[in-house]
């Protein structure tokens, strides 16, 4: 398999610029390393820009509703374990409208990764606050600047535990795509927080010229990938500095919500065709 | 000895007893074993359950109609009451109606005249009082066992066989230890003693089953919910997500043990849109999904339910219908969330809504949820409500043989070689494919799409795909299961009643009857889309009558007016929750609409009805 | 000159024009531009624009209708089109209309053949190329000068007064450098100077709104969203929860901008849900609040919809209508979304739904909503759609003060010494306190309760809430503005529409009239509850009609079938959004029931038509 | 005032013996010495056993929906910063189905206490999991065991930022009720998670007996509360260790989300009475 198998017909109407072509070309070069095939993939986005990005892929996609790729994604997942199922979206899709179901997602540990394409603003909607936006930012929903401060998507899912979370940005597309694909081989829920500019609506200083600039590899700052406590610490730079790599990576991954599942499934000797059998439990005997 | 089952004196083909008391005082269990020995007798049984707000502790309080025929509600007046105190038993009103012939028993701990005063102005049929808390210290040592001496003063007044009742008492105390056991035989046999001694003056015995030695008819013993539950399971579902409320929580609970057994997966999501959003995720990657829940989780449900809609997904969604709106009455039934069901989705849908009317026909109604899901790939509301759910119901065997089980059309390996996923075809319904099917690759969405999945805005093609989605569905409009009419199809009267009201419209049409009206009923198990033949076909004849329904708005009522000319003497008999119909009441209703019919000129009229 | 306006040559009442090209065109400031010169000479004029799916870079479009009468809707044929390139200006398909009478404009840098060719087989009444980009590059020096250019063209062919518009010029530029300026103005020079050189064969004029040296009449400019936000301020809304989405997100931005500036809060929240829940939350503490929002937004504040109908709490929400199902098409306009908006609510639940019909009764509308609401304790749904909420009008000045502003009724001290927050009244109203008022102490609740706010499971209770809770906003189907009707009141044949497509059918209605049709049309602006007797009236002379409306499953007639009894002629006209309704269709239909009613035999008839 | 006043005559139907009864008591008690009247007091819940808590106070209460406690209250106080604010309910309606507002109200930092009463199980529905409920347990709704990992409502808050984090439980009600008056004396955003058992369907091995047995004071391990990294570190903990007070307590609350707002009003030159100018912006001049 090559990257291009991956790439479908379907024109990108992203703005010339967005950072999430860089994103797009990521996925379909981590793929292709990990080679399974598009119609084993099922690729499971919210809604916005980004989320547009399953309809660039050759994969099953599901380009669902705002917010809510995460507990589609588990459907599929918990139903169909021999998949490879990614979820992906925007920063408002992940940590605004559809944050409540991120720590659940994680502390159920399904195989899925997850890549959120953080640019700190609504596109499709034209431009208003985001959870990620700095206080004070001015938007068209925010005219006199933000009165909140931003989340920490990072160091939330760090406190949710989850056992892989990394960082990446287009400005460095084949070091994004080997996260990608470190992030789909880690067995268990991967988490890749990507900075992906919005040329159009987004801070004209956090644009991919500056990416280019200012990210620092993590590698390069002798940190420890299997502390928690050590990655909560670099997160908290989060909107300072722009790490890019594997903040940690759990050295025992545990096991996985289907694989549990899977383990109970045995436990209860479970088989499909003993169905009609669930009605004896009503005999009056 | 079994013998004292058949004695002569006068011999009741049914009777419908309730009792309540405070929580711990053990009626529910009491209620249960009644139930399961009228089972094992080869009775038709219904026992329905009523509880106050509290978790624990509060009043609570059950319904039992014994009959030798098939009953179909549990609704009416009491044979026999039995209050273990008043406030417990007058806290549920309407839901334990004394009447004049009714046998009510109250524990003579307490002086019978304060609670009887307050029955509205009904003087039973008979008042006794009978030491049951006495008897339970005295015998068993503490209170726990009156609701075993109950068990035994019902048994020898009402002729109820007692060994099963003992069986049933060894089952429940099975875990217990053996002194525990012996305790509540020794308190079922002295409630037995003490009704032989105390012989009430109108005393009355439950008619047999079978003859002696014929063995009972093989039954189920079963409450909506579970039924529902494992329909869904014989149905081929194989995964659950959903979110815990009442009273639908036990569907959860079932699959939660059984599902696994069979392959399946049930996740308690973190709420109602991650729940239904899981569910729509299973169906994307080809397995049948269901969710459950009431009033507050479907309204959550929304947006999940559309985006099932356009995507056309398979979903079974279940709302056990509850009081509303918001919070309303979590422990009441209601039939308010027609208009819901059917139009709570923006834009221009139509989703099917089914509505089984009791436990007997919940794993047909449901087994067909599911085959109308994946028929028409579409998401299926199963409009159930607390009534139903919670209630149990001495049933037929089920042969699952019998029914036939649908499966998504899913595309050949010839249509895979240059597929469409949302094809236009003749029927509306296009081949599906799942994912780990090479050549069905796709992009599912809730953005209006081409054939191929492809995101649109053309007006053309967007007129084109509602017209496919919403025509797919027009052969249930024809579906013959759609409804049932029971009685003479030239009847000038009509009835008609969905859900929990249909078997308490049932009874009415027999009572009806029986005072010589004219009657015939229409119980609609597919609520939407609106079956305008059947309910054509039923008005043909009818010249007044009457939609009975458990909300405010008469909201089925009004349903129809859309799609349906409905004749003019026929009019809306609604009625909010918690407030229950009593099959007396409607019969009476029809009587007078049939003097109004012989009074008003037209001659037909004055043949029709006499 | 200003005297070029004034030529004599083929004045024009109006002028509908229409204009396609790429992102970065300009199309869309160059039609703001017309509009605003439109108003300062005291025409009346709609402008309209549309969008490809793109967020930038893709096309996008615009009708503009100017006129010296009032206009109701941008609709129709185009007198002029404009095509800066065939690829974007066919793809807006029937959005710009060409017909025969039609003079399209297009950039001569591309050939006719290939773009008219694909006209559907309509042939333009004249086709002009004009060197557009070769004339932007050779004065301005790069193509940004287009737009300005066609203003130049047009100014000159349909006499445009230039002044308003080189003022408009100086405003857009105002930010940008001199030079910039002056080179737009050249580029407008260039185009009119064009055109004076290369006059049209079907020259026309647009005729002057006001004679020489009178002053326009003042009017305001605003499109439908800013119109409904600058409205709640005036109605003394103050607190704002919402979240963005497409159409309905500049009543956001606008209330951003200045809601504060009245002292009133706006929240963007991190979901509709708590966008909601905290309008609610503004509600009990005793303010006016709005929440704002479209098709999926609405489907997730279905909940907390319910929760204020039984709480009784105020609140206007906002779905300014896209297409749907699901995500469906966000840059288009549909009104399908009437169902949800009276059904969605679990329980029994009446919810009243306004639907304004433009930016011209946008505020009325609007004011009402929240006069409605604080009357009645009530949610109150303001059901706009993307046509109303993007379109820009010339309406004439509102003044406020000719306003009544409604505040929720609150206790009197006396009514604070022994107050019951759901006291049963009369009218169903009980006085509302709020936190800060001492003795009005109470708790509120999605939950059941009785007349003091504690919880109730009460049967009798829950009737007689849900009977008050419905009962009270009776007055409104008797409201006197819940429905305008245009034309003779005895005409046989009927029309009814709402929303933005009720100035299509006013506007039907003219053209109906002149082709001898005699003709009425109900506008209903309360659209549930159904004011039963508006119809009743407005039916009673009614032989044949039409209800015209975009959605697929024609929805109001279906809700109207729920209450009122429709005259067989009647029938639904309905269409998916994106497939926008013409007047002239609809004229043309109410001619052919007008012909039919003529061949039936019914006397009277044979004199109402002629 | 006296706790008395803050008392209704709606009595509780909570069992007897549920650990909610000592957490209204201690909030009677605070109310009392804060002195606020009950009528400038809004108490705000979601639905539980522990969201009827605002019914059996005599303040304006608001016992809304399952999980919309928050934004509910923070509209509330959006629009009436005068009034004291108080949020209540359990752990499911706060960290399940409310869990995706309590990053966003803690990030905008009104002055609002909530207070969540953690008894790691569905009380009113009778019995099922929790998102607190520990991986394992056994309940109505997961017979065989839950296959998740609990939720950690410490740990969580913190890693939004609250600046206001502490715990208490019924089993020493005074001092439950001076970290609930601290709490809402606190300017800010404030979390009070309490311990309170269920014991009808919580685990027998976690109700108030062994609460007062096992409890520990977090002054006297020594804790800086002023210290945001070292309370995470205790919070890991959650679940195991008991402890009771303040783990968190920012040194400088800075502003709130309603003083923010108050100085935009200012800035704005806001008066109610200019309403109707708002016109004059589409007048064509
Ligand atoms: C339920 C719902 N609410 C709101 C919207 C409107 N909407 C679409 S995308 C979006 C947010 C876009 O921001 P983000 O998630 O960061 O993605 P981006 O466009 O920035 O890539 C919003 C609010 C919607 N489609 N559905
Ligand atoms: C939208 C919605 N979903 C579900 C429910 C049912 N329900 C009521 S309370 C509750 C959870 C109770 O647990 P918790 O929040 O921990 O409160 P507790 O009863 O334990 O105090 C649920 C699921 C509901 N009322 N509304
Ligand atoms: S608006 Fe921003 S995020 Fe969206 S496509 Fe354009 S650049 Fe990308
Ligand atoms: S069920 Fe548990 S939480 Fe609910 S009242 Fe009883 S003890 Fe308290
Ligand atoms: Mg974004
Ligand atoms: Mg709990």
């Amino acid at each position: 398999m090559q990257a291009k198998d991956y790439k479908s017909e379907l024109k990108p109407i992203w703005c010339p610029g967005c950072g999430d072509y860089g994103v797009v070309q990521a996925i379909y070069r981590a793929f292709a390393n990990i080679g399974r095939a598009p119609h084993e993939i099922a690729f499971v986005s919210g809604i916005g820009c980004s989320s547009r990005i399953p309809g660039y892929t050759t994969t099953y996609g599901f380009n669902t509703v705002h917010g809510r790729a995460l507990p589609i994604a588990q459907g599929i997942k918990l139903s169909r374990p021999d998949l490879l199922v990614l979820a992906a979206g925007g920063d408002g899709d992940g940590f605004s409208i559809g944050g409540g179901h991120v720590p659940h997602a994680i502390r159920r540990n399904p195989d899925i990764t997850y890549i959120v394409m953080d640019n700190h603003i609504y596109g499709l909607t034209k431009g208003q606050l985001s959870p990620t936006s700095p206080r004070g930012l001015a938007t068209a929903s925010s005219v006199y600047g933000s009165l909140e401060d931003p989340v920490n998507p990072l160091l939330y899912v760090l406190a949710y535990g989850a056992r892989f979370v990394a960082q990446g940005t287009p400005a460095d597309m084949p070091g994004l795509a080997s996260i990608i694909e470190e992030a789909i081989r880690f067995p268990g829920f991967a988490f890749v927080n990507v900075q992906s500019p919005c040329v159009t609506y987004g801070q004209p200083e956090a644009q991919l010229k500056q990416h280019k600039a200012e990210m620092r590899a993590l590698t390069s700052c002798g940190h420890d990938s299997s502390n928690r406590l050590a990655a909560m610490e670099l997160a908290q730079d989060y909107g300072k500095v722009l790490y890019t790599g594997v903040f940690y990576r759990d050295p025992d991954p545990g096991p996985t919500f289907e694989q549990a599942v899977a383990e109970r499934h045995v436990a209860q000797r479970a088989s499909a065709d003993q169905r009609t059998r669930v009605l004896d439990l009503f005999a009056v005997a | 000895p079994a013998g004292t089952a058949f004695a002569p004196c006068r011999a009741m083909r049914e009777l419908t007893i309730g009792m309540a008391g405070a929580g711990g005082d053990g009626v529910v269990s009491a209620g249960e074993s009644l139930i399961t020995a009228a089972a094992l007798e080869g009775y038709h049984a219904i026992l329905t359950k009523s509880f106050g707000p509290q978790i624990r502790g509060g009043e609570s309080s059950f319904r039992l109609r014994i009959s030798t025929a098939p009953v179909y509600t549990p609704a009416g007046m009491l044979d026999v009451a039995i209050a273990l105190n008043w406030d417990d038993f007058l806290r549920f009103g309407a839901e334990l109606p004394v009447g004049g012939q009714t046998i009510l028993i109250y524990d003579a701990q307490h002086a019978a005249g304060p609670g009887v005063s307050q029955l509205a102005g009904m003087t039973p049929g008979e008042i006794v009082g009978a030491p049951i808390a006495a008897l339970a210290r005295e015998i068993a040592g503490h209170d726990g066992a009156k609701n075993t001496v109950v068990l035994g003063l019902l048994a020898e007044w009402f002729g109820f066989v007692p060994d099963p009742l003992l069986a049933g008492l060894r089952k429940r105390f099975a875990k217990k230890s053996q002194e525990v056991l012996e305790r509540n035989e020794r308190a079922f046999d002295a409630g037995r003693r003490y009704a032989e001694q105390h012989p009430i003056a109108s005393a009355r015995r439950l008619a047999p089953a079978r003859l002696p030695g014929e063995s009972a008819r093989p039954t189920l013993l079963a409450d909506g919910n579970e039924m529902c539950a494992a329909a869904a399971i014989v149905a081929g579902c194989t995964f659950f997500g959903g979110y815990p409320i009442t009273p639908s929580t036990e569907i959860m609970h079932f699959l939660g043990r059984e599902m696994w057994k069979h392959g399946g997966v049930v996740l308690q999501a973190e709420d109602e849109i991650a729940g239904a959003g899981a569910a729509v995720g299973a169906s994307f990657a080809g397995k049948k999904a269901m969710t459950a829940t009431s009033g507050p989780g479907m309204s959550l449900k929304t947006e999940m339910l559309g985006l099932a809609s356009i995507a056309e997904l398979p979903l079974v969604c279940v709302n056990v219908q509850r009081g509303g709106p918001s919070t309303g009455m979590p422990t009441k039934s209601e039939q308010s969330d027609l208009f819901q069901a059917v139009f709570s989705a923006h834009g221009d849908v139509v989703r099917p809504v089914l509505a089984p009317t009791g436990v007997a026909d919940m794993f047909a109604t449901t087994v067909e949820a599911f085959n109308i899901a994946e028929q028409y790939q579409t998401p299926v509301i199963l409009l159930s409500d607390g009534e139903i759910g919670l209630r149990k119901e001495v049933v037929d065997r089920i042969d699952p043989a019998a029914f036939t089980i649908v499966d998504r059309r899913r595309p050949s390996p010839r249509e895979l070689e240059s597929y469409a996923r949302y094809a236009f075809t003749e029927s509306g319904i296009s081949p599906i494919s799942e994912p780990g099917m090479a050549g069905g690759n796709y992009l599912a969405a809730g953005i209006e799409h081409n054939e191929h999945g492809a995101p649109s805005s053309g007006g053309a093609n967007h007129a084109r795909m509602n017209e496919k989605r919403i025509r797919k569905l027009d052969p249930l409009t024809r579906w013959r299961g759609a409804a049932t009419v029971v009685g003479d199809p030239d009847a000038p009267i009509g009835l008609i009643a969905w859900g929990s009201v249909a078997g308490i419209a049932r009874d009415a049409l027999q009572r009806a009857d029986a005072l010589g009206v004219h009657a015939k009923l229409l119980v609609p198990i597919l609520l939407y889309p609106v079956a305008q033949p059947a309910y054509d076909d039923f008005f043909a004849s009818i010249r007044a009558g009457l939609i009975v329904e458990q909300s405010s708005q008469g909201q089925l009522y009004r349903l129809l007016r859309m799609f349906v000319t409905i004749p003019s003497g026929v009019t809306s008999f609604a009625r909010s929750g918690a407030n229950p119909f009593t099959p007396a009441e409607i019969a009476e209703r029809l009587a007078g609409l049939a003097q109004q019919l012989q009074r008003s000129r037209v001659p037909e009229l004055q043949v029709a009805v006499d």
